[in-house]
């Protein structure tokens, strides 16, 4: 097996982990760094991809990379507002329970 | 081969203790390790620049947003975690995310040979843009459209969480007002820090073209060192609705869009750069683009407002 | 002559890895927090000195041996305050345990 | 020369890992908030050596970012870790 291949297994790993932990940690704020994970992971796989295509010259194909780069900062995005979210509904209910009846 | 197999467990064990740690602060300090070592990874995949992201952005300013929810939720921990799912549906749930991992392995594993790229075409078609880095080429001039659409997507979050302002303070300013102590330790580390790392930030940006780096690596770390000064107290948070800061943000993503339709005239497509010009064009719009994404991280991670403007 | 260089420079980053080592026992070692920082924070900081001290050896041109310095004396100048600060958030909850 | 580089940023990670084990554990806060510097010195002192090996220039300003955010994110649990305790909102 290929060093590439390796972090692609981390990578299958990140996801698993990260899927289990968002259906499984009831606190939102942990399904928000579980979802993290998955996105890391996701993120993980391109970069495996982008190694594997190295050529002309490059360690690897520029074109996952930068969609990578886009990734992470959509990805950053999506966090801060969903931290937001999570924090005005603490403000304004006093939990952070998703149930509608909790 | 020793060093990946060492760096991938070391990867996986802080990703168990992200998930499974009890408290919420110490699996956040856990992901926090996670994108520490994630950067390892990237520059063993020969991906600075995306290592360079994942430091600034993936595990620095993350890490500070979620740190400081974390703490400010601290005590809401207790009423979530009697909703813990029972053991069987936990049973259950692990075993399919196994399944979805094994999955995943498998088309890694079975990836075609030889592997599809891009990157002849990538490098074949470099001069035409003036830029030395094939990363920056295909952000700013192969896939600029992603690009745009991407500060867009900034924007509309950032505009997401200033909607979820209470109405009293409305057009605000974010976040609690925090007070320097002039002889103390934290003020300190900011004078010293922050001067350097606006430095490093704009470096970053600068070598961008010709080697890794870029406008959303320097960006992230100007917008870092903004946090670390306001969590000092050496800064407050400008008003939401001032129009300067209205200005900063969307002059980047105006600059971007009113040049992409200039390409209509001189190269016959939307985005597209007269090629005697392109680095000159690339670079009017990075410059205004750092600086709106800069401000726009940095107010994502400040949040919604929080106090009343003073007018 | 390079092959002088070569020595010094493998001396140079065993001695670095041996500090590190060093800090690791520290930081297993050591019963109270204020102890673990100070193993962690003095002996890496060394251990991190010493490897930059063999790759000026081994690398060429200014730039990049700049850049490394620069990178070394961030690393002291950030830790040295950091840790400061640390000890400061260690010394109540220290006091609990 | 790569191979011993490499095995030198090997050995680094390794005690990276024994201190990463030791500090999330715990019991407090207090040691968890060192993994930001033991992680920023031992993983540029990696990103250093892999640098030399793998002879990718950047990877020296990479090490320049973590120095920089390390120290940022150590400030922020530094807060984080104060205003936990003391209930301030």
């Amino acid at each position: 097996m290929t060093e590439t291949a390796l972090y692609g297994l981390c990578a299958a790993g990140l996801v698993g982990l990260g899927l289990f932990g968002l259906i499984v940690q009831p606190h939102p704020l942990r399904k928000i760094l579980a979802f993290n994970l998955i996105g890391s992971g996701v993120f993980l796989l391109f970069g495996v991809v982008a190694r594997r295509g190295a050529a002309a010259g490059l360690g690897g194909d520029p074109v996952p990379q930068a969609l990578v780069i886009t990734g992470l900062v959509v990805a950053f995005a999506a966090t801060a507002l969903a931290v937001a979210l999570l924090l005005r509904l603490f403000q304004e209910t006093g939990r952070t329970t998703l149930r509608s009846d909790g | 081969m020793a060093f990946d197999i060492v760096l991938v467990l070391l990867v996986i064990g802080v990703a168990v203790w992200t998930i499974a740690a009890r408290d919420t602060f110490a699996a956040v300090i856990g992901f926090v390790a996670l994108g520490l070592l994630l950067t390892l990874v990237w520059v063993r995949l020969a991906a600075p620049d995306v290592a360079l992201t994942e430091s600034a952005l993936g595990s620095g300013l993350t890490g500070g947003l979620l740190l400081g929810a974390s703490a400010r939720l601290a005590c809401s921990e207790a009423t979530a975690s009697d909703e813990e799912p029972g053991a069987i549906l936990q049973l259950i749930a692990a075993v399919l995310c196994a399944l979805m991992s094994a999955g995943l392995v498998a088309l890694v594993l079975l990836l075609p040979q030889p592997a599809p790229t891009l990157a002849p075409q990538a490098v074949a078609n470099i001069a035409a843009t003036g830029l030395g880095n094939p990363v920056t080429a295909v952000l700013m001039a192969y896939r600029a459209i992603d690009t745009l659409l991407e500060v867009v997507v900034l924007l509309l979050a950032l505009v997401g969480i200033w909607s979820l302002a209470p109405d009293r303070v409305w057009g605000g300013l974010p976040g609690p007002r925090r007070h320097a102590d002039p002889n103390g330790l934290l003020t300190f580390i900011a004078q010293l820090l922050v001067p350097i790392g606006i430095l490093v930030g704009i470096y970053i940006f600068w070598v961008g073209s010709v080697a890794p780096g870029g406008e959303f690596q320097g960006a992230t770390i100007l917008a870092a060192m903004w946090v670390l000064a306001s969590m000092a107290g050496l800064v407050d948070a400008p008003s939401v609705s001032g129009r300067r800061l209205r200005l900063m943000l969307a002059v980047g993503p105006a600059v971007f869009f009113a040049i992409g339709l200039t390409g209509f005239a001189t190269a016959g497509a939307f985005l597209a750069y007269p090629e005697a010009h392109a680095k000159a064009l690339i670079l009017t719009i990075e410059v205004p683009l750092t600086l709106s994404i800069a401000a726009t991280l940095a107010l994502l991670v400040a949040g919604p407002p929080e106090r009343a403007s003073g007018r | 002559m390079s092959l002088a260089f070569n020595l010094l420079t493998v001396l140079a980053i065993v001695a670095g890895a041996l500090f590190f080592l060093a800090g690791t026992v520290g930081l297993l070692r050591f019963p109270d927090p204020l102890s673990r920082l100070h193993a962690l924070t003095k002996a890496d900081n060394l251990g991190l000195g010493f490897i930059v001290v063999g790759l000026l050896l081994h690398g060429e041109g200014l730039l990049a041996a700049s850049k490394l310095i620069c990178v070394w004396l961030l690393t002291l100048l950030a830790g040295a305050t950091v840790t400061q600060l640390i000890a400061h958030a260690a010394r109540p909850s220290g006091a609990q345990e | 020369m790569a191979d011993f580089l490499l095995a030198a940023a090997c050995f680094v990670l390794a005690m990276v890992a024994l201190g990463l084990v030791r500090i999330l554990r715990g019991p407090g806060d207090a040691d968890r908030i060192m993994a930001a510097q033991l992680l920023g010195t031992g993983g540029i002192a990696a990103l250093l050596l892999l640098s030399e090996a793998m002879d990718l220039r950047a990877a020296a300003d990479v090490a320049l970012i973590l120095a920089l955010l390390a120290a940022f994110v150590s400030v922020a649990f530094v807060k984080g870790v104060t205003r936990r305790e003391t209930g301030e909102p």
